[in-house]
């Protein structure tokens, strides 16, 4: 199948016919999957298109309704993660499996202590450890307890884990996510040389590019369904965005967008900086203006200060340093900050990035989780705080109607839509609760886990505010969403504004080289 | 392990409480069985006891009160996402707040005056013993169970030591203080609904009923028709979500704690203004601890919280009554009872969830399968 | 002098005494907590244990058979403690709330249904106690001079629960810290899911520590009636359980500091007992020594502990959330 | 029929409700087929409504046993005035309550001289129950007694607590005895109820004696049991059901057979001919007014 498959071997994994649901989410729906031993092999899909479950159901963590799975050649059940460890699989968890107060060392061989006395087992599992981080360059200071380790060298503890278990076929679910492009360099570099010695290899990422770099097949899913497997050699980075997203992606902007020059400033940050409990900057003397008439995008790997900007912004975190001035008032950190309440008073409105954490309250009835933030409000709110829920009801009824969000019922509680139409309830709250229109509009992944249809609508949307004379700023880990809706693109890095593009300039090349830490001189 | 079942709404708020509370009585019966009794004249005398007589209603209707109130604290703290077990130390202090008014200014005030202040100084005494836990976890993320716990132990020693050495009647030699002067005894029902023209017996109940019903009134409107209790519930269901809409999560969190210890505190109310008419030690006697209870039966929802307070006072009344009646049956056993509703209702609340399920499931099949289908 | 001495080694023996029950539950409540579970029913578990060697001891006269029941008793309670909150995935601190309310009541039931007592057991004989140890040692310690009195008053002729309790504090540590059962305990308590990829079974290793737990909770109880009393009497936990789970707070979930935590709170009980009644000097105003405030003490440090006042306590990450897979 | 009302403990506390259990049960069988009602408290919210069930019945007498009943009586007399009530321990100063009560310091003061007379280390202990003015009573007639006897006798007394809860801590009884024990106490005189209990196992762990209180004890551990101070609340409950006298106040005391020490064939090994002789002798001067016991209730002071 694979042009490095070795000859004769039968393929490392072989899923036939898996399908799995949970509740009414069909997660994975008639895959088949066939790695061939010793090559690298790609998954790729948007966000809930079933990778992860596939991957959980190969180490045994779910188990799936209908299917197969044969582990070099023969065929098995994997009822538990020890069954799958047994079977040489080992699996780098989408987040960190690890006890944080626990030392790397007992991390590692937790579960696979061979003796029962702690003393004498870390004198076994240390010696072939130092081996094992000879052998494939993998190094973690073993002592030192999870929680004091930076997260390159977490993720390289979790690989050590999996292959001092004696993992034939690792899998690595979004491993890169949260490294920075030297450690990601880095890692490549092991995982090549893991290939090398044997390992078969099993990757899971949304970054295109390193499946190009690293993998010597991949397959596509959508809808829990694989819709594309192939060789790498033929296939292209564009081939595989449209087998992902089901057509051709247009890249393409909206025509009547370009031209117009933006208006007047109406929110302009200085020098914001904020650092986290354990002294880690997220925020590094970050600048921006946002002005009428434009969408910013903010593009950059997740974690380099996206999520603590948009909090910055909105009132939800008050930075360390820095000033904010929004619809004529300054507000100056330390010290007076501006918070939600008088964000929203000041016309700035925020659609959040974790929309079932922050954006609603799941437990609540729709027309609860719509006036969320808005409930203060005069035509919502009576004499001594009585509650107007006629009002409220009716408010969220049109809002439903005007952003098409399904099913049309304010009574239904909020975690019983899907993650589209919460996103649409959610932005119809933010652009339709004010009484007059937002000024600044923050939107924080707009289209995260989002069907195509919704993700049209929602940018026209976001463009139509734009043109009424609103000043949008669009936070994206989808680099085709920040060029399809940005006028102006600031690229943020390890908490700073690594630079900041026109459209015109932006290609993907030069985004990526600026995400990856380089200047913007250089980038250009 | 098991999975989160879901059930229909009229299953899950109607059917499966019934099925725990089923369960609980069931157990019960088998102790009552155990202990050489039968089961259902110990149910029939019980029954009996509660509601076959207006005396016995009476005294059914007062344990009722103050269950209200413990129940209400209970809820009102739960919505606001925090597991209040210090009720009873609230209970204890407003218990002592309504003491110190009532023998400083019982002489000197009328009755019209008096008991609104002991009324006020009930609930700001609740509400204060439940301030401490309430600002340690706001500021401190001290967990509320571990301080509430804590400040029930501290509440007692506190309570002791100023009754014996400070309150105590001069000469007498039971801890209690000495009886309040009239114009701080809450009116009795019967003398209430002499004033109707109605003849009621003479029992404990008293007008602390009425204000049990207003508070669980208050605390529906509260929470389900006042922005302040959307607020609340907002906090206790997503911090975050609400820190997003500009609500502070740790005002809230003394919100709900304050509200929860006052109305705790009201037992004080009940208990001294409207019976004992002095202080003395015991006179919470677990109805904190009771409260948690009615809350998990009641659903946390007032209504069913009046409900459950009833029902409690019930079994407290008819179990007091089969103790009278009954040899060999002791009012422990509704402790027993309680502990096991608390078992059933809540710890183990969705053990029969599977079960049910299933056999709804069966019932309905058309139903359920469209159901899923308009999911998916 | 003599009589200084002989006070101390009168309150050095009572806080030994007085101790055995908080160490005892204290380190059930550790071991269930490590391993994530809450346990607010250390006072419910410990009281039923009780009864059922004050009752199995009256009824068999054997205190074998009297320690047997009370494991019994504490074992199955926290299997159900375990089928409720591992298994089942309920309210920790709820199900710790039943326990203790239903052992508070179905002791007396069954205890005034059986023995006629008002809710005690009948007082059991010298066959069924345990005995004091070492009282030979005693004699020879109080040959020493000077502290000799103290140690010998205070260290020996305890029953052989006090230092099993004793003993069993560095046997739990050296369990959490040294053995492979003890890493992959404290391992589910801060990471359930991390155990689970581990190829190890969460629900095994909550159970197995639930079940140390309702031994050593068992073992609290039978001491109260089998060797600290001689019969059960009703509420005679008298809030132990919760002393126990604030001291274990106070060690912050280590054995050892929790071990010196019931030290303090037995300490305090000790000295609240002989205070009792005496006055105060006359420099401190007179008046009587505040036994209360004394009895409080214990608490309210845990509550000051928990403020964060006394440097921070760190619970075992997954405390309170029960561990949920889909299959 | 008559009615009886223990307090908090039960009437199976070995001590002081039991004593009126036995008065009760003595009462029925003389009485021959008539039955009497009864109850036992076990929270403070019960009181009332025991007392008043027991009135609504038409339960005559209703006899409230402790002082903490003191003002539930009050209260319920009032109310019933057509029918008779008694406490007892207490005064009620009502025209349809029969007051009963006892002078303790007389009988305490018997076992106070057997506690002295039979200490070797010349130490002997007293452990009360809550403390109040009652209990004090009793320590203060021990100590009369004891420095009669022997006048060189060093009294140790500890008090349980000072809250109703200090009537059934065993345990709490126990640790105060061990700590007697410890400064070389071999007597203890416990007068502390249900607590009591713990009192006398330690004794019998610690190999030391020790005196009952208000029921006949020594049946308990014979052979650590030196004496018990018998409070004859059987004989009141006895009397009361069989005839109350309205408004008036009863004093029992040692010439009324009200208090005394017992002996009997649990403790006559422990107790000399010796003993007996002085104290009998004693005794017979009380009755006789030759010996003033000082109450500690008349002035709430300790002045012999
Ligand atoms: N435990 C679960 N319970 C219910 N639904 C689940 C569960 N796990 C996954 N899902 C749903 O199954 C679908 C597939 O999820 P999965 O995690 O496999 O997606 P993914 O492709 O890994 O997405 P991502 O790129 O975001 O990691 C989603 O709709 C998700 O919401
Ligand atoms: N981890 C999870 N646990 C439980 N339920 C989940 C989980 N993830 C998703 N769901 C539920 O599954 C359903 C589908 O969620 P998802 O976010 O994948 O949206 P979707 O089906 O892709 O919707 P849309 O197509 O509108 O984007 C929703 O009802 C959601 O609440
Ligand atoms: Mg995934
Ligand atoms: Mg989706």
């Amino acid at each position: 199948m694979s042009a490095t498959s070795a000859g004769g071997l039968p393929p490392a994994v072989q899923m036939r016919g898996i399908c799995k649901r949970f509740g009414a989410v069909q997660a994975n729906r008639d895959v088949n999957l066939t790695v061939a031993a010793g090559t690298a092999h790609g998954i790729v899909g948007e966000n809930g298109a079933g990778k992860s479950t596939l991957m959980s159901i190969l180490y045994g963590f779910y188990q799936a309704e209908a299917g197969s799975i044969a582990i070099e050649g023969r065929e098995v059940q994997i009822p538990g993660s020890r069954e799958a460890i047994a079977l040489g699989i080992g699996m780098v968890h989408q987040h960190f499996m690890l006890v944080e107060p626990l030392s790397a060392l007992d991390n590692i061989m937790l579960g696979a202590e061979p003796d029962w006395r702690l003393g004498a087992a870390r004198a076994v599992v240390r010696e072939k450890l130092e081996a094992l981080m000879r052998d494939t360059g993998l190094q973690v200071r073993l002592d030192l307890a999870v929680e004091e380790l930076p997260v390159g060298e977490r993720q390289r503890l979790e690989i050590l884990k999996a292959l001092y278990r004696g993992a034939r076929i690792l899998i690595l679910d979004e491993p890169t996510a949260v490294l920075t492009p030297q450690e990601t360099e880095q890692l490549f570099v092991t995982l090549r040389r893991l290939r090398a010695q044997g390992t078969t290899l099993l990757l899971i990422t949304h970054k295109l590019k390193e499946i190009m770099a690293l993998c010597d097949a991949v397959t596509v899913m959508r809808q829990g369904a694989v819709v594309l497997d192939t060789p790498i050699a033929d296939t292209s980075l564009d081939a595989l965005a449209e087998a992902m997203v089901g057509r051709r992606v247009n890249l393409g902007r909206d025509a009547g967008a370009a031209a117009r020059a933006p208006g007047a400033t109406l929110l302009a940050v200085q020098g914001l900086r904020w650092a986290d409990e354990m002294g880690v900057p997220r925020l590094a003397d970050v600048s921006l203006d946002l002005k009428a008439g434009e969408i910013v995008g903010i593009a950059g790997v997740s974690g380099n200060g996206q999520t603590e900007l948009l909090a910055a912004l909105s009132g939800m975190l008050a930075p360390q340093a820095g000033q904010i001035t929004l619809g004529g008032e300054r507000f100056d950190a330390p010290g007076r900050w501006l918070d939600p309440t008088a964000a929203r008073r000041l016309k700035l409105a925020h659609v959040p990035e974790d929309r079932h954490r922050c954006g609603m309250v799941l437990k609540m009835s729709a027309w609860e989780s719509a006036v969320l933030g808005y409930h203060r409000l005069k035509r919502f709110v009576g004499a001594g705080g009585w509650m107007k829920q006629r009002a409220m009801r009716e408010a969220t009824a049109q809002w439903m109607e005007a952003y098409d969000v399904r099913p049309r019922n304010a009574l239904l509680q909020s975690s019983k839509f899907s993650g589209g139409n919460q996103q649409k309830l959610v932005l119809a709250r933010e652009a339709l609760a004010p009484e007059t229109p937002p000024q600044v509009l923050l939107v924080g992944q707009p289209t995260r886990g989002v069907d195509i249809g919704a993700i049209e609508f929602i940018h026209g949307r976001l463009r139509a505010m734009r043109d009424a004379g609103g000043a949008v700023l669009v936070v994206s880990s989808e680099l085709d969403e920040i060029l399809a809706l940005a006028d102006r693109v600031l690229v943020m890095d390890r908490g700073r504004i690594a630079g900041e593009l026109a459209i015109e300039d932006c290609t993907e090349a030069a985004l990526g080289r600026l995400m990856a830490g380089a200047t913007a001189r250089e980038a250009a | 392990m098991s999975r989160p079942v879901e059930l229909p709404r009229w299953a899950d708020i109607g059917l499966l409480p019934l099925i725990n509370l089923a369960m609980a009585l069931a157990v019960s019966a088998i102790v009552v069985a155990v202990i050489g009794l039968d089961p259902v004249q110990v149910i029939t005398q019980l029954v009996k006891g509660a509601f076959g007589t207006r005396s016995g209603l009476g005294y059914t209707l007062y344990y009722a009160t103050t269950f209200t109130f413990t129940g209400l604290a209970v809820a009102v703290a739960f919505h606001g996402g925090l597991f209040n077990i210090g009720g009873e130390g609230q209970a204890m202090v407003g218990g002592l707040g309504v003491a110190a008014v009532s023998l400083a200014f019982g002489n000197s005030l009328p009755a019209v005056l008096m008991l609104p202040l002991a009324v006020v100084a009930a609930m700001a005494f609740g509400a204060a013993w439940a301030a401490v836990p309430a600002a340690l976890q706001a500021w401190r993320g001290s967990h509320v169970v571990i301080t509430t716990i804590m400040f029930n132990f501290i509440a007692s020693a506190l309570l002791a030591w100023l009754l014996v050495n400070h309150l105590k009647a001069p000469g007498g030699m039971t801890v209690e203080t000495v009886a309040f002067a009239d114009s701080a005894h809450l009116p009795g029902m019967h003398e209430l609904l002499a004033g109707l023209g109605i003849e009621w017996p003479r029992t404990p109940l008293n007008a602390s009923l009425l204000l049990a019903l207003a508070a669980a009134v208050g605390v529906w409107a509260l929470l389900w028709r006042l922005r302040a209790g959307y607020e609340l519930r907002a906090v206790g269901h997503s911090p975050e979500a609400a820190h997003y809409a500009g609500i502070h999560p740790r005002r809230q969190v003394m919100l709900a704690m304050l509200i929860s210890g006052a109305l705790a505190g009201m037992v004080g109310v009940n208990e001294l203004s409207g019976v004992q008419h002095k202080l003395l030690l015991d006179f919470v006697a677990g109805a904190g601890f009771t409260g948690i209870a009615v809350s998990l039966i009641g659903r946390n929802h007032p209504l069913g919280i009046v409900l459950a307070a009833l029902l409690f006072g019930a079994l407290y009344q008819g179990g007091a009554e089969l103790a009278f009646e009954v040899p060999g049956f002791s009012r422990d056993m509704v402790t027993t009872l309680q502990g096991l509703i608390v078992l059933f209702s809540g710890a183990m609340a969705r053990v029969a969830a599977p079960a049910l399920s299933r056999v709804v499931m069966a019932l309905q099949p058309r139903a359920a399968v469209a159901a899923g289908a308009a999911h998916g | 002098m003599d009589d200084t001495l002989i006070f101390l080694g009168g309150l050095l023996a009572s806080t030994l005494r007085v101790s055995t029950p908080l160490i005892l539950c204290a380190l059930a409540g550790l071991l269930s907590e490590r391993s994530g579970v809450i346990d607010l029913g250390l006072e419910g578990k410990m009281l039923l244990s009780a009864f059922a060697a004050g009752a199995v001891g009256a009824f068999t006269g054997s205190w074998p058979l009297a320690l047997a029941a009370a494991l019994m008793v504490g074992v199955a309670l926290s299997m159900l403690h375990g089928y409720a909150c591992v298994s089942h995935t309920g309210d920790q601190v709820v199900m710790g709330m039943a326990l203790t309310m239903i052992a508070a009541g179905l002791t007396i039931v069954l205890g005034i249904a059986w023995f006629k007592q008002g809710g005690q057991t009948p007082a059991l004989p010298d066959a069924v106690r345990l005995g004091p140890q070492g009282v030979a040692l005693g004699e020879a310690l109080k040959a020493i001079p000077v502290i000799g009195p103290v140690l010998g008053l205070g260290l020996a002729g305890h029953n052989a629960l006090v230092y099993l309790a004793l003993a069993l504090v560095p046997g739990v540590w050296w369990l959490l810290y040294r053995t492979r059962l003890g890493l992959r305990l404290r391992a589910t308590g801060d990471n359930p899911a991390m155990v689970d990829a581990a190829g190890l079974s969460v629900l095994r290793l909550r159970y197995g520590a639930l079940a140390m737990n309702g031994v050593l909770c068992a073992l609290a109880g039978a001491y109260l009636v089998l060797a600290q009393n001689a019969n059960f009497v009703p509420h005679m936990t008298a809030g132990r359980g919760y002393m126990a789970l604030a001291a274990m707070i106070f060690g912050k979930w280590r054995p050892v500091a929790a071990l010196w935590a019931c030290l303090l709170f037995g300490f305090l009980d000790a000295v609240a007992i002989r205070l009792q009644g005496v006055a105060l000097p006359a420099a401190l105003g007179g008046g009587q020594v505040p036994v209360q405030a004394i009895q409080a003490l214990p608490y309210v440090l845990t509550v000051v502990l928990l403020a964060g006042f006394i440097g921070h306590a760190r619970a075992p990450a997954a405390l309170g959330t029960p561990y949920l897979k889909e299959r | 029929d008559p009615a009886v009302i223990y307090d908090m403990g039960g009437k199976f506390d070995k001590s002081f409700n039991e004593a009126a259990y036995n008065g009760a049960e003595r009462w029925k069988k003389e009485a021959g087929g008539k039955g009497y009602l009864d109850f036992e408290i076990s929270n403070e919210a019960q009181r009332e409504q025991a007392m008043r069930r027991m009135a609504d019945k038409g339960a005559n007498p209703i006899v409230g046993v402790g002082f903490a009943q003191a003002s539930t009586v009050e209260k319920v007399a009032k109310e019933f005035g057509k029918q008779q009530f008694a406490i007892i321990d207490s005064v009620v100063k009502l025209p349809n309550v029969e007051s009963v009560v006892f002078k303790e310091h007389e009988g305490s003061f018997l076992v106070g001289m057997m506690a002295a007379l039979a200490s070797k280390s010349g130490k002997v202990g007293f452990v009360g129950g809550m403390d109040i003015p009652l209990i004090r009573k009793f320590q203060c007639g021990y100590e009369q007694g004891a420095k009669y006897a022997n006048p060189k006798v060093e009294v140790t007394s500890n008090m349980t607590g000072t809250t109703p809860a200090a009537w059934n801590d065993p345990t709490r009884g126990g640790e105060l005895a061990k700590a007697q024990f410890a400064k070389g106490v071999d007597v203890v005189f416990a007068a502390a109820g249900g607590t009591g209990v713990g009192v006398y196992q330690a004794a019998k762990d610690g190999g030391k004696l020790a005196i009952g209180v208000d029921s006949n004890q020594n049946h308990l551990h014979p052979g650590v049991m030196l004496t018990s101070m018998v409070k004859r609340v059987d004989v009141a409950v006895y009397n009361l059901f069989k005839k109350t006298n309205p408004g008036q106040l009863t004093v029992l005391g040692l010439k009324e057979g009200g208090v005394d020490y017992a002996l009997d064939k649990h403790n006559e090994k422990l107790v000399s001919a010796d003993m007996k002789k002085k104290v009998d002798a004693a005794k017979a001067d009380i009755i006789a007014g030759k010996i003033k016991v000082a109450d500690y209730m008349a002035d709430n002071s300790c002045k012999y």
